[in-house]
């Protein structure tokens, strides 16, 4: 396999560079999969049927908890980059676990919001406007899910075999992944909760 | 005006040779909002059979004047990048085209979404027509009338239909008076027709709606306001009241034949508008309530006993 | 419904269990077939484990056929149970079940595996490339289309198909009205197919980006290239819409949310808008690559370089981006208002001049040309008159005011028919024609091919130019019956007379394949068409590695320069070549998808829990398995370029 | 090494997206209007999403930039086109008629 030294080791192969493509294009589908969620969630907005509104379910410390500790994931998910550039193995993959250790917990404040929606009547039959707000979440819940699993394989193999081109390639691809679903939550933040509490 | 008649009259009487029958029913309009629609394919087909046999000319020529067959064996054709003006050309015309049908579209759209020209003075005659599964029903608030997939309507008023559906969505279509629009469960949509001559015309459902739609047909008889004041009186003389549990029962599944109540069901199932639709959106709307005013009225007496949620039910 | 109920058929008739035991009698043929000739070892080797494009290809290309025919199979009854008035030959809910799946059928499994088939064939040779980016991705796309279609082909034999119309409209597609599973299998196979359209559209957008040969700059593609790209961006951006649509019928239907019903918040009209934001650039991502079809075709049997390189470009870019503005056509009658008609309606005639700026570039190519009709020529030049019947009658539909009397009747059936068969199934039969000796290294039978291009357009005007009249007459669509009195009977006949000429027409294709497989010349050499672009500068059978060298590109139509100006495309020496290794993990989850779709379907949680732990526990398996494939060596290569005919 | 493993470039960024999560709180802690409020919201979610784009994701440092630009650029128009028309379809118009 050739090999090109002159860039970052994740980008050294073609194949890599492909990648980081590819999934560059991936992250713009996953953009229309959030805006028509989005889009479905602004009509169904008011569709509260006999359920509650927005207003009256949504509580602002959760909601910051959650806002807080991704975007410090985020910036994390940055440093363990930034790490992997500089080649320092320990460094990345401490701020790669803090990474994961952060996105556990933001599931952790979701998991307990959900308990607490159903709690006050706000389920996924409640009505319309329950659905969609559980629906988007919990989209966003599973993605966060899934990077969960994805990062921790990662991590293995970059313990197992080192900051290879083939780990520094996937670490990268996850920290786009990840930075990418922390814009899909300041959406959230801003679109879902905010202004539903405004 | 005249220019198009005659283009109408011509399209027609070919279609009439081709069938050796009756004109197609679209474009044989009885009402205003019908030949507005009628104009405008008419005039429509006539542009684009223009560009249809230019394409067909260009095509037809190509292939006589170009054939492998027609050419030295030793002929190399050129190479031929494209030309800037012959582009522009093919990109100009049908812009030109394109923006003269937006114009035409445009106003044809306010028009049909709008009372007739030439009705204005008179208020129009305002008909609820729901549909179940798979039967019409049209209430007359007014004259406090509901018939079941028969429709009588008086030639000298303009009609406002208001559409709604316990169940699927649904197509109000009356292809002579006018194009269709939809009926649905969590909303009352509206549309403008009006009835220029006596005569009777089908109507259906054009929206598939499950196992019953094909025969989901109403029948449309339009009569002078005398006729149709007669018709009135007599229903009020001779028909059954509507009651709560006989309305539940013509919502059963099935095909019904005509049938004629005095009152209406809006009476006791009001239409999904104002407060009562299903679509949050009416919410908050002033100029909606404004709108709505009348019909809020004539619900309130019954608004007490009614669960809010249960009324677009089926 | 009680368990086992759920698996009955609600609609039984002696044709549906004719084809339980039809579908029955061809399994056990096939199973005894492949173990009688000891073929299993070379079907998983060559094909189920396959990840080359042009192997994933022709499996799509033959899926295709099987599904033109299920769906024309449909076509047929449902013409037949109209050709009369009050015909009894089908029942209202057969007749809803027929086209709806035979909707579904032609859009998701015929015509849109014919595109991804011959992209996946076409493509990477155009560019000069040696697989396409994601070699497994591709296999597993392939996997997920397949095991979406057949799952959505087993519904009218277990538990009934999908009856609310191939838009699936709610609530008619909701519990209270389709009580049966049909339209969960609506839901789930379509989901699953489209999840592998969804990672073709990235492969591919990625493939042609990024894997060009050296010199191939944008604007030196070959048009079918662009018309890919374009068509796999429109895909990238269209199916998530889909994909969250999918998702939230599924929680309506198996959940019991209430998105899409009448009560509790619910609207309904969000389905028809969702759907429609997908739908109709799906039109368009049919479309597309068939023009870039006829752009190849057309040039090449004009000998003549393709006219307006630069306006075709722009025209399809331009037609991207309008393709996502205009979805509102397809509902002018649900009540918004004049002023959103009157937006929507001129953001749909617009994209007629795009469109007409390639019509008009076709015609161009041929001027000055030598112009020589073969079969694929003549499907294009059927398609240019017949192509343009269906396009204004798309910018009639387009006015908002008229729609209103066209809207659900035949004469948008007549429309949209009008485009489809000509756009697009021409195309692909074109490219059928065209492709097939790259393929398999003989020709189709010219005499027969015409013959069947000839019997397919007759049959295309006769079936669908009488539902413009009936559809002004007041016909609507999706009537299973109409009286006597309402005068379409003598529409629907001539439909009927033209149904059954396509018929014959598809039947003439068959014979053709058999007949020039049994009959047909070997000795064709690589370039039987004298063509222009790269995918004919290879050997045919094309070697798995597409090309022993890169070739080098200085202008859009290489292989023509190096053929008659001198310019030559190969100039590199042999090296190794790095080459995928073939997985079955691919196929493997294709199988998951398909029992995790039908437990899903059937509401089974136990079975869908256990499948979906299992499809994640592949991917787990894909991200810790090292494989780095294998480089073919030199000799090798040498060796397989002596053997078809010489280093190029 | 500690200097090195903190680059200005990802702690501004931190810093950046910290600002304007407060400034955005504001809407929720102040009385303003909806326009107002929707205004703060609007930039404020877009600028953060530009500084996770640019500074975190290196969206501009390999050859392939322009391939991703117009990649994400392309849906942000797209997906901005379907939120607003299918508001536009299903909400607005019924609130101006």
């Amino acid at each position: 396999m050739k090999i090109d030294h002159s860039l970052p080791l994740e980008y050294s192969t073609e194949q890599s560079r492909l990648r980081i493509l590819g999934f560059w294009i991936f992250l713009g589908a996953e953009i229309m999969l959030f805006a028509t969620l989005f889009a479905s969630y602004f009509i169904l907005r008011n569709g509260t049927g006999d359920g509650p509104s927005g207003a009256e379910i949504f509580e602002i410390t959760p909601v910051l908890i959650e806002t807080l500790l991704l975007l410090t994931s985020s910036f994390t998910i940055g440093l363990a980059v930034h790490a992997m550039r500089l080649g320092n193995k320990k460094a990345m993959m401490a701020f790669f676990g803090i990474t994961l250790v952060l996105g556990l917990a933001f599931l952790g404040v979701e998991i307990y919001e959900f308990a607490h929606y159903v709690h006050v009547g706000a389920g996924l039959q409640t009505s319309a406007f329950t659905a969609i707000l559980l629906t988007t979440l919990g989209t966003h819940g599973a993605h966060v899910t899934f990077g969960l699993f994805w990062g921790l394989f990662i991590l293995i193999q970059v313990k197992k075999s080192g900051l290879t081109p083939e780990t520094t390639n996937k670490s990268f691809i996850f920290s786009l992944y990840w930075h990418f679903l922390d814009v899909v939550w300041i959406f959230i933040f801003s679109f879902v909760y905010l202004k539903g509490m405004m | 005006m005249k220019l198009k008649r005659a283009l109408l009259l011509a399209i027609i009487t070919i279609a009439t040779v081709l069938t050796g029958c009756e004109p197609l029913a679209v474009l044989d309009p009885k009402g205003p909002q019908a030949e507005v629609q009628a104009n405008d394919i008419v005039m429509s087909i006539w542009l684009m059979s223009g560009i249809v046999i230019v394409v067909f000319a260009m095509l037809a020529y190509m292939l006589f004047k170009y054939r492998a067959s027609k050419q030295k064996k030793d002929y190399e054709p050129p190479h031929i990048e494209g030309n800037i003006w012959v582009e522009a050309i093919c990109v100009g015309i049908p812009v030109l085209i394109v923006a003269f049908l937006s114009f035409v579209s445009v106003q044809s759209n306010y028009k049909v979404e709008a009372t007739p020209p030439g009705y204005e003075d008179k208020e129009p005659l305002v008909v609820y027509a729901s549909s179940s599964n798979w039967k019409w029903h049209f209430s007359y608030p007014e004259e406090d009338i509901e018939t079941v997939n028969y429709l009588y309507i008086p030639t000298d008023r303009a009609l406002e239909f208001k559409l709604y559906s316990f169940g699927p969505i649904t197509s109000f279509w009356i292809p002579q008076l006018g194009g269709q629009k939809y009926a649905m469960a969590d909303m009352v949509t509206t549309l403008h027709l009006a009835a220029d001559h006596p005569g009777e015309f089908m109507g259906r459902n054009a929206n598939f709606s499950g196992k019953g739609f094909a025969e989901n047909t109403f029948d449309v008889t339009a009569m002078s306001p005398v006729e149709f004041d007669e018709w009135v009186e007599e229903v009020h003389k001779t028909a059954d009241p509507i009651t709560e549990d006989k309305f539940e029962e013509l919502l059963e599944p099935g095909h019904l034949g005509k049938m004629t109540f005095t009152g209406t069901h809006l009476d006791f199932k009001p239409a999904p508008e104002g407060e009562n639709s299903g679509h949050q959106h009416h919410h908050g709307s002033n100029d909606d309530e404004e709108e709505n005013h009348d019909n809020h009225e004539e619900n309130e007496d019954h608004e007490n006993h009614e669960d809010h949620s249960d009324h677009s039910g089926h | 419904m009680e368990f086992f109920e759920r698996f009955a058929i609600p609609h039984p008739s002696p044709a549906i269990y004719a084809s339980m035991v039809a579908i029955g009698l061809v399994t056990i043929a096939i199973i005894f077939g492949l173990t009688y000739f000891k073929k299993w070892g070379y079907l998983w080797r060559e094909w189920l484990t396959t990840v080359d494009h042009k192997r994933l290809g022709i499996m799509y290309l033959i899926s295709a056929i099987l599904m033109l025919f299920r769906g024309g199979a449909d076509a047929i009854m449902m013409r037949a149970q109209l050709a009369a008035p009050e015909n009894k030959l089908l029942d209202a809910q057969h007749y809803n079940e027929i086209f709806t799946t035979h909707g579904v059928v032609m859009i998701l499994f015929m015509a849109m595996p014919f595109i991804i088939g011959f992209m996946n064939f076409v493509v990477p040779l155009q560019i000069g490339a040696r697989d396409v980016a994601f070699p497994r991705l591709n296999a597993l796309s392939f996997w997920l289309f397949f095991a979406g279609a057949m799952l959505f082909n087993i519904s009218f034999v277990i538990g009934g198909s999908p009856d609310a119309g191939w838009t699936s409209y709610f609530p008619l597609a909701d519990n209270e009205f389709s009580q049966s599973v049909g339209t969960n299998y609506y839901m789930i196979a379509i989901q699953i197919a489209g999840l592998g359209t969804l990672m073709t559209g990235i492969n591919f957008m990625t493939t042609i980006l990024k894997m060009r040969a050296p010199g191939m700059t944008l604007m030196k593609m070959p048009m079918f290239t662009w018309s890919a790209l374009i068509a796999n961006v429109i895909i990238v951006f269209a199916f998530p819409v889909l994909t969250v649509a999918l998702a939230m019928g599924t929680l309506d239907r198996l959940f019991g949310t209430h998105f899409f019903a009448s009560t509790n918040g619910g609207m309904d009209m969000l389905w028809a808008n969702l759907f429609w934001v997908w739908g109709h650039p799906e039109v368009y991502i049919l479309i597309l690559p068939a023009f870039g079809i006829y752009s190849e075709v057309i040039s090449t049997f004009a000998r003549r370089n393709l006219y307006g390189y630069k306006s075709m470009v722009a025209s399809m870019v331009i037609i991207s981006l309008l393709s996502f503005l205009v979805w509102v056509h397809h509902f002018f009658t649900m009540g918004q208002g004049a002023l959103v008609n009157s937006i929507f309606s001129i953001t749909t005639m617009a994209i007629a001049v795009p469109t007409g700026v390639k019509i008009f570039n076709w015609l161009f190519t041929l001027y000055k040309g030598k112009i020589e009709v073969t079969t694929p020529m003549l499907y294009s030049m059927l398609f240019i008159p017949l192509f343009t019947i269906g396009g204004v009658t798309g910018v009639m539909l387009g006015m908002s005011a008229a729609d209103y009397q066209y809207h659900n009747t035949m004469f948008l059936v007549a429309h949209f028919h009008m485009v489809i068969i000509p756009g697009v199934v021409f195309a692909m039969l074109a490219a059928l024609f065209y492709y097939w000796p790259k393929m398999f290294g003989f020709m189709l039978n010219e005499k027969l091919g015409k013959l069947g291009a000839w019997v397919i357009a007759i049959g295309t005007l006769l079936a669908f130019m009488p539902m413009f009249f009936s559809g002004l007459d007041g016909q609507a669509r999706r009537m299973y019956t109409y009286s006597e009195s309402s005068g379409f009977g003598i529409w629907n006949m001539i439909s009927f007379v033209g149904a059954l000429g396509l018929a014959i027409g598809f039947a003439l294709i068959v014979y053709n394949i058999y007949y020039s497989f049994r009959y047909a010349s070997r000795d064709i050499g690589s370039d039987p068409w004298d063509a222009r672009t790269l995918e004919w500068a290879t050997h045919t059978p094309v070697p798995e590695y597409n090309f022993a060298t890169m070739p080098q590109i200085e202008s859009v139509e290489p292989f023509w320069d190096d053929k008659k100006n001198g310019k030559k495309l190969f100039k590199d020496k042999i090296e190794k070549i790095h080459m995928p290794n073939n997985t079955g993990i691919p196929f493997i989850m294709g199988v998951l998808f398909f029992i995790w779709g039908f437990s899903f379907i059937f509401a089974m949680w136990i079975p869908l829990i256990i499948f979906t732990l299992a499809i994640f526990g592949c991917m787990a398996y894909q991200s810790f398995e090292n494989d780095h494939g294998r480089y073919i060596s030199v000799e090798e290569v040498e060796e397989t370029e002596n053997k078809l005919g010489g280093k190029r | 090494m500690m200097k090195e493993l903190f680059p200005r470039k990802q702690v501004m960024g931190f810093v950046f997206s910290l600002v304007l999560t407060a400034v955005a709180l504001l809407v929720y802690f102040m009385d303003m209007s909806f326009a107002v409020g929707m205004t703060i919201l609007l930039v404020t979610a877009f600028i953060q999403a530009g500084l996770q784009l640019i500074l975190f994701m290196h969206a501009g440092e390999s050859e392939d930039k322009n391939a991703i630009y117009i990649s994400i650029y392309y849906g942000m128009i797209i997906a901005i086109f379907t939120i607003l028309g299918s508001l536009l379809t299903m909400v607005w118009t019924y609130q101006i008629q």
